[in-house]
C-alpha cells in the first residue's frame, strides 16, 4: 500500500494523518509539499487538516490552486483514492472534486470535541471495514464545516449513497447532517471529523481505525 | 529629522521615564539621546522589560536541581526530561492588550509565547491559558471572555498546537484589568538548545519574518503604565497577529536550527527590534550594528523610530555563522519568510543603527540592558487576615442543594464553552485533555508524557499573600502528581498592582517569598517567569495572582490516571488531613456572600509526604482515578469524578464530623481523593501507615447519583445540569 | 486602475454570520432591523489602464480563485 | 430603507488575508495586480423611513457591535 500525504504551508494534521497511515498500512507514508507538480506513484493521498494559507480567502480556496492539487486531480482521474480530511474536505470541494462547499460553522465558534456517526454507506474503498450503519465516534475540530450544497445535489447524493458519514448529532450546521461525501467514482472522500485522531487508545479511541483498514483491503487486492 | 527633536521633560515623562532616570542616561551617554535613543531607553527600561521593581525580590526564587538545563534570563526555561530530550517552557502575560481588544490582545499573546519557546530550538507542543475576568454581572464581561477566548483559540489553532488546559475565573477586582497570562512548553533535543547570546565578530545579523509595519509602537510602555481614562487614545498600539506566518515562521526557523548555521536567535517580542537586538548583544558581550534601511517594511516612510520600537508580530532576529546567508535565504524562500541581513555581531559593545546614511543610535549595550534601574521599592507586608470560626450556621443550607449551587457558580461551573473551542487533540499526542487536573502530552513516538497545570486562588493571595503564593505552588505540584507525574519545575507570572504603592509592593514581596518556600521544600524550582504590575484602573488594583505553570513528567503512560473511574463498586479513600476550613472558601462565598476569613493554611512537608504517597501509589498502579482537592473541597471534587465518569457514587460522613458542610466543602490542603479497587485497601493503607499518611474509606462509586452523607440523593443528570448550564447560558446572554 | 470585486452568498445559502448580527442586533434593542446580509470587497490596484482588458482580467480572477460559483455570485466594477 | 455599512482596516493595520489573496493572484499568473485591499459590507434592511433617524441608528450599532474601532474605520451609506 503506498500512500502520501500533501503537505500545504499552514498544514497542521499532515504529520497526524501520516502517523495513523503508518500505523495500519504497516510501511513509510510519502511527504509531498505543496509546490510540487508531480505525484509519486501511490494507492491513497492523503489531504490533512489544517489552515492551509491560514484559511484566508475561503477555507481551502487557495490551496485548491496550488500545482500539488493539479497532480491530486489527475491522480484521482485515474482512480487514485484521495482522503480529504477538514481542511482537506474544503480544500476538496474548492478544488471541484467534490461537490458542496464548507462554510462557517451555525455557532460562528470553533469547535473541537468527539461526535457520534453513522458510517451511512459501506460501498466504498473508505468505509468498507465498517459494519453497515455503523455508530462510531470521531473527533471534530473547525471553524468552517458547515456543509451546503443546493437542494439537487443533497439529493442526487442522497440517490447515489454518496453520503459517507452523517452526525447523529450535528455539531455545526451541516446540511442533511452531513459529514463526509464521496465523488460520483467513489474514490475520492471529504469528511470534516478526524479519523487519524482515533486510531490509538490512549488518544480516547479507535473509530477511525477501520477507515485505513478499509482502503488497506480495497486498494491491496 | 529624528536627531532635530529637541528632548524636553515633557517628552521625558511622555516615555515613562523619570527625571533621576533620564539623568542617568545622560550620564551613561555623555549627552543627550536623540528621540530614537529615547525611545529605545523607554522602552528597555520600562517595568515590562526591565523588571525594576520585582528583580531583587525575584532573586529570591530558587531555580536550580539536577534536571534543570537552564533557569530564568533566557526567552524560557529548560528542562532535562530524559532520553535525551529537554522541555522548553514558560509564560507570559497580555493583559492590557487583551482589555483593549480582547480578539487580537489574546491571539498575540499566544503568538509571543509561541516564539519564546521555539527561538531556543523546541518545537511547541502544548498550550494553556489561565484567565481572569471581572464580576460576571460587569458589563464589559462577557464581550471580554468571548473575544479573549475566540483569540486564543483563532491563533493556537491555526499553528497547529494544542490548548490543553488552563484557568478561568471572575472576580469583581479584575473588572477594569483583566488577565491573560498564556503559557507554552516545547521540545527540543537536550543537546540542540539555541540561545540568545549574540558571539562572533562580523558574524551576520539577520532578520526572518514578517514585515515590519506601525504596530504597537510603545506597547511595551503601555504594558507598564496604570490605566487611566486616556487609555482610549493609546488604542492604536494594538497589534494584529497572523498565525499563519507563526506557523510558517515555527517550521522554518527549526528547519533551519537542524542545520549548523545559528548561533543566537530571538524572537522580536516587547520593544521589537530594540530589545531583541540589545538583549542578545548583552547576552553575549558584544555588539549589534545595524541598517535599518535593509529591515522588511510593510509601510512607506518609516522613520527610524517607529523601526526600532515597531511591535509588528511574527518577527525574529538571528545570528548566523558567516558565510551561511545563502543556506539560511533558501530555507526561508521556500516558506514564503522575508529574510534580510540587517546588519553585523560587532566587538564594541554598542549597539549602532544606521537609517538613510545617518548614525540614529549609539548607546552601549550593557548600560541599556543591563545596568537598568532597579528599585528597592518600600513595601508593607500585609497583616495576616483573622481566621475564619465557622459555627453551626453554615450547616443550616442542605449538602446537595450546597453542592449544586456551587458546581453551577461561574468558578466551578464546566469550562467545557471555553476549551471545545480550542483545538485541545492537533498533533495527536494530547492523553489527557482539558476538564481533569493535569493536561497530558505523550512525548511524540514515546510512552512517556508531559503534564501540565496552571494554578493560582487569588481570593487566598488576597487574604494572605504569602500562604496564597505558597497555595499556588503546591496546588500545582497536586495536580501534577495527581495523574502520576513527578513534578520537575514552574514557570510563573506575577500579576500585581502599581508596585509604587507599598501595601501592593508587600504583596509582590509576600507572595514571592511563599512560593520560594514551597519551591524549595518541594524541591519544584522556577525556571521561567513573566512579571506584570500596574495592573489597577484608578487605583483600584486586580487581586494579588502570582500565577504557577506546572510542569511534570510521566514515566510510564500505562500507569497514568485521570479523574474518571470505568467500574462501580470501587472504594473512594481520602488521602490527606481535614479540619474543615472555611475561611476564604468558595462555600462561604457563594453560599454567604462572605469573602473572609484566613486562606487554609499549607503544610510543605506533609504536600510532599502526601503526594510521594500519592504517586507511588498510581506508579504501583493500585490506583483507578484520582483527583486533588481543591475549591469547593471534597464534595466538589467527587461531584467532579461522577460527573468524568458518568456514574454515582455515595460518600458516608465519619461518625463525629462536627459541621458536616465544613468537612464538605472546607479547602484544607494536601488532600487526595482516590478510587481503588476494594481488594487493594488493603495494601494502600499499609504504605499511608507506613509513610505517615492520613487516609480514610469515605465511600464507594456505583449506581447514577452522587449521594452525600444522609443529603437527598442527586441524579446524575441533574449534577450534570448544574454544572454545565452555566458558561452557556451566560455566553448567550 | 482600481478594481472592484463585490462577492456574496447565493440566495438560498444561510449566511451564519449575518444571523448572528441580525440576532445580536435585536437583542441590544434595534427592533427596526428588518434583515441582515454580509458582501465582501477585494478591491485591486492594476496596472493597466485599458478597461475591457481589466474587466476581462479582473472576471478571470473572480472564476478563477476570488469567489466561490457553488455558494457566492459576484460582481465587478471599475473605478479610475 | 436600505443601509450600508462599509468597514475596512485602519491604515497601518496588518491585513494578512489580503497579503495571501495578492500573492495566490501572482502565482497564478496575475502579474497586473500592484495591490490588494479588503473590506467588508454589511447591508441593513429597516424599518423605518427617515433618513436622519436612520443614519443615527446604524452609526450607533456601527459603534456598539459592527465594527471595531481598534482596529476598524467604517462608511454608512443610505439607499431607499
Ligand atoms: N481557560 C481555559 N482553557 C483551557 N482549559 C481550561 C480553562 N479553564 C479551565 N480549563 C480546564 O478545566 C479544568 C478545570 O479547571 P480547574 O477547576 O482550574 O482545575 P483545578 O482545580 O484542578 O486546577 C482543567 O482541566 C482546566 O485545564
Ligand atoms: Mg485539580
Amino acid at each position: 500500500m503506498r500512500a502520501a500525504v500533501v503537505t500545504f504551508p499552514g498544514s497542521n494534521c499532515d504529520r497526524d494523518l501520516a502517523v495513523a497511515m503508518e500505523a495500519v498500512f504497516g510501511r513509510p507514508v510519502l511527504r509531498v509539499w505543496h509546490a510540487d507538480s508531480e505525484l509519486p506513484p501511490v494507492d491513497v493521498v492523503g489531504i490533512p487538516g489544517g489552515f492551509s494559507y491560514g484559511d484566508y480567502l475561503r477555507p481551502g480556496a487557495i490551496a485548491a490552486r496550488s500545482p500539488i492539487l493539479r497532480a491530486v486531480i489527475r491522480a484521482a482521474e485515474r482512480g487514485v483514492a484521495v482522503l480529504g480530511i477538514c481542511n482537506g474536505f474544503q480544500i476538496l470541494t474548492e478544488a471541484g472534486l467534490l461537490p458542496g462547499a464548507l462554510i462557517r460553522n451555525v455557532g460562528l465558534a470553533f469547535v473541537c470535541r468527539e461526535v457520534e456517526l453513522e458510517v451511512a454507506t459501506t460501498a466504498s474503498p473508505f468505509t468498507c471495514a465498517y459494519p453497515a450503519r455503523a455508530r462510531i465516534r470521531l473527533p471534530v475540530a473547525h471553524h468552517d464545516g458547515n456543509y451546503v450544497a443546493d437542494v439537487e445535489t443533497l439529493d442526487r447524493l442522497e440517490a447515489e449513497d454518496r453520503i459517507a458519514f452523517r452526525y447523529l448529532d450535528n455539531p455545526n450546521g451541516s446540511a442533511r447532517g452531513i459529514a463526509g461525501v464521496l465523488n460520483a467514482r467513489r474514490n475520492v472522500l471529504g469528511m470534516m471529523p478526524h479519523p487519524e485522531r482515533a486510531c490509538d487508545p490512549k488518544l480516547g479511541g479507535t473509530d477511525g481505525i477501520p477507515l485505513f483498514r478499509s482502503l488497506l483491503s480495497a486498494l491491496v487486492a | 529629522m529624528n536627531g532635530e527633536v529637541r528632548i524636553t521633560p515633557e517628552l521625558v515623562a511622555e516615555h515613562g521615564l523619570t527625571a533621576e532616570e533620564y539623568a542617568r542616561i545622560l550620564e551613561i551617554l555623555g549627552r543627550e539621546p536623540n528621540l530614537v535613543e529615547l525611545g529605545i531607553f523607554a522602552v528597555m527600561w520600562s517595568e515590562h522589560c526591565s523588571y525594576k521593581s520585582s528583580k531583587t525580590h525575584l532573586a529570591k526564587f530558587p531555580t536550580t536541581a539536577p534536571w534543570v538545563i537552564c533557569g530564568p534570563g533566557e526567552n524560557a526555561g529548560v528542562v532535562d526530561i530524559g532520553d535525551g530530550l529537554a522541555a522548553v517552557f514558560k509564560m507570559e502575560s497580555h493583559n492590557h492588550p487583551s482589555f483593549i481588544e480582547p480578539y487580537q490582545g489574546a491571539a498575540t499573546g499566544v503568538g509571543g509565547i509561541l516564539r519564546d519557546v521555539f527561538t531556543m530550538g523546541a518545537r511547541p507542543v502544548a498550550l494553556l491559558d489561565a484567565l481572569r475576568f471581572g464580576d460576571p454581572a460587569h458589563p464589559r464581561t462577557r464581550w471580554l471572555v468571548s473575544g479573549v477566548v475566540a483569540g486564543i483559540g483563532g491563533y493556537g489553532n491555526c499553528v497547529g498546537v494544542p490548548t490543553v488546559g488552563g484557568e478561568t475565573t471572575f472576580h469583581r477586582a479584575y473588572d477594569g484589568n483583566i488577565l491573560v497570562n498564556v503559557m507554552c512548553v516545547g521540545i527540543a533535543p537536550a543537546d540542540r538548545v539555541f540561545y540568545a547570546r549574540a558571539a562572533g565578530v562580523g558574524n551576520p545579523v539577520v532578520y526572518v519574518g514578517a514585515k515590519t509595519g506601525r504596530d504597537g509602537i510603545h506597547g511595551a510602555t503601555m504594558a507598564s503604565a496604570e490605566f487611566d481614562e486616556r487609555s482610549e487614545e493609546k488604542r492604536p498600539t494594538v497589534q494584529v497577529g497572523d498565525p499563519f506566518t507563526e506557523k510558517l515562521l515555527i517550521e522554518a526557523c527549526l528547519e533551519l536550527m537542524a542545520s549548523d548555521c545559528v548561533v543566537a536567535i530571538q524572537d522580536m517580542g516587547a520593544a521589537g527590534l530594540t530589545s531583541s537586538s540589545c538583549e542578545m548583544a548583552a547576552r553575549g558581550g558584544t555588539g549589534i550594528e545595524l541598517d535599518l534601511d535593509a529591515v522588511p517594511l510593510r509601510e512607506e516612510g518609516m522613520t527610524a523610530y517607529e523601526i526600532m520600537l515597531s511591535e509588528s508580530q511574527e518577527r525574529m532576529l538571528l545570528v548566523l555563522r558567516e558565510g551561511r546567508e545563502d543556506q539560511a535565504r533558501r530555507i526561508f524562500a521556500k516558506w514564503d519568510l522575508d529574510f534580510a541581513v540587517i546588519g553585523k555581531v560587532t566587538g564594541s559593545g554598542r549597539l549602532v543603527a544606521r537609517h538613510g546614511g545617518r548614525t540614529v543610535v549609539d548607546v552601549p549595550v550593557a548600560a541599556v540592558s543591563g545596568a537598568s534601574p532597579v528599585y528597592d521599592r518600600p513595601f508593607e507586608l500585609p497583616a495576616p487576615a483573622a481566621p475564619y470560626d465557622p459555627d453551626e450556621r453554615v450547616d443550616r443550607i442542605a449538602a446537595d442543594e450546597a453542592l449544586l449551587r456551587l458546581l453551577g457558580s461561574p468558578d466551578l461551573a464546566s469550562r467545557r464553552w471555553i476549551y471545545e473551542q480550542y483545538d485541545y487533540m492537533v498533533m495527536a499526542d494530547t492523553v489527557q485533555r482539558p476538564g481533569g487536573d493535569a493536561a497530558v502530552v505523550r512525548i511524540h513516538g514515546s510512552n512517556r508524557g508531559l503534564a501540565l497545570t496552571t494554578d493560582c486562588t487569588p481570593r487566598y493571595c488576597a487574604a494572605d499573600p504569602r500562604t496564597g503564593g505558597c497555595q499556588a505552588v503546591a496546588e500545582s505540584y497536586r495536580n501534577l502528581t495527581a495523574v502520576g507525574a513527578r513534578p520537575l519545575a514552574i514557570t510563573n507570572c506575577l500579576n500585581f498592582g502599581n508596585p509604587e504603592r507599598p501595601a501592593i509592593m508587600g504583596q509582590l514581596v509576600a507572595a514571592i517569598e511563599g512560593m520560594s518556600e514551597a519551591c524549595r521544600a518541594l524541591d519544584y524550582p522556577v525556571v521561567s517567569g513573566n512579571v506584570s504590575l500596574y495592573n489597577e484602573t484608578m487605583g483600584r488594583a486586580i487581586l494579588p495572582t502570582p500565577q504557577v505553570g506546572g510542569l511534570g513528567l510521566v514515566e510510564d503512560l500505562d500507569r497514568m490516571v485521570g479523574i474518571a473511574w470505568s467500574e462501580e463498586g470501587l472504594r473512594l479513600l481520602l488521602v490527606g488531613d481535614t479540619v474543615g476550613w472555611l475561611g476564604c472558601s468558595l462555600f462561604l462565598r457563594e453560599l454567604f456572600g462572605l469573602e473572609a476569613g484566613a486562606p487554609p493554611p499549607v503544610d510543605l512537608a506533609a504536600e510532599r509526604r502526601h503526594a510521594d504517597f500519592v504517586r507511588g501509589c498510581i506508579a504501583a498502579g493500585l490506583v483507578r482515578a484520582c483527583h486533588d482537592l481543591s475549591d469547593g473541597g471534597l464534595a466538589v471534587a467527587v461531584a467532579e469524578m461522577c460527573l468524568a465518569s458518568g456514574g454515582g457514587a455515595r460518600i458516608h460522613l465519619p461518625p463525629r464530623v462536627g459541621l458536616r458542610n465544613a468537612w464538605l466543602f472546607g479547602e484544607d490542603q494536601a488532600r487526595y481523593l482516590l478510587a481503588v479497587a476494594p481488594h487493594t485497601v488493603g495494601e494502600l493503607a499499609r504504605r499511608a501507615a507506613a509513610a505517615g499518611v492520613p487516609m480514610v474509606e469515605i465511600g464507594d462509586t456505583g449506581g447514577d447519583a452522587l449521594i452525600l452523607g444522609d443529603a437527598r440523593p442527586i441524579s446524575l443528570a441533574v449534577l450534570r445540569r448544574a454544572h454545565e448550564a452555566w458558561f452557556p447560558r451566560y455566553m448567550e446572554g | 486602475m482600481i478594481a472592484q470585486v463585490r462577492i456574496r452568498y447565493r440566495p438560498g445559502v444561510l449566511d451564519p454570520e449575518a444571523r448572528a448580527i441580525a440576532r445580536a442586533l435585536a437583542s441590544l434593542g434595534y427592533r427596526d432591523v428588518r434583515s441582515v446580509a454580509r458582501a465582501k470587497i477585494i478591491e485591486l490596484e492594476l496596472a493597466t489602464s485599458d478597461r475591457a482588458e481589466a474587466e476581462r482580467q479582473v472576471r478571470e480572477m473572480c472564476d478563477r480563485l476570488l469567489a466561490n460559483p457553488v455558494i457566492e455570485t459576484y460582481e465587478v466594477s471599475l473605478g479610475d
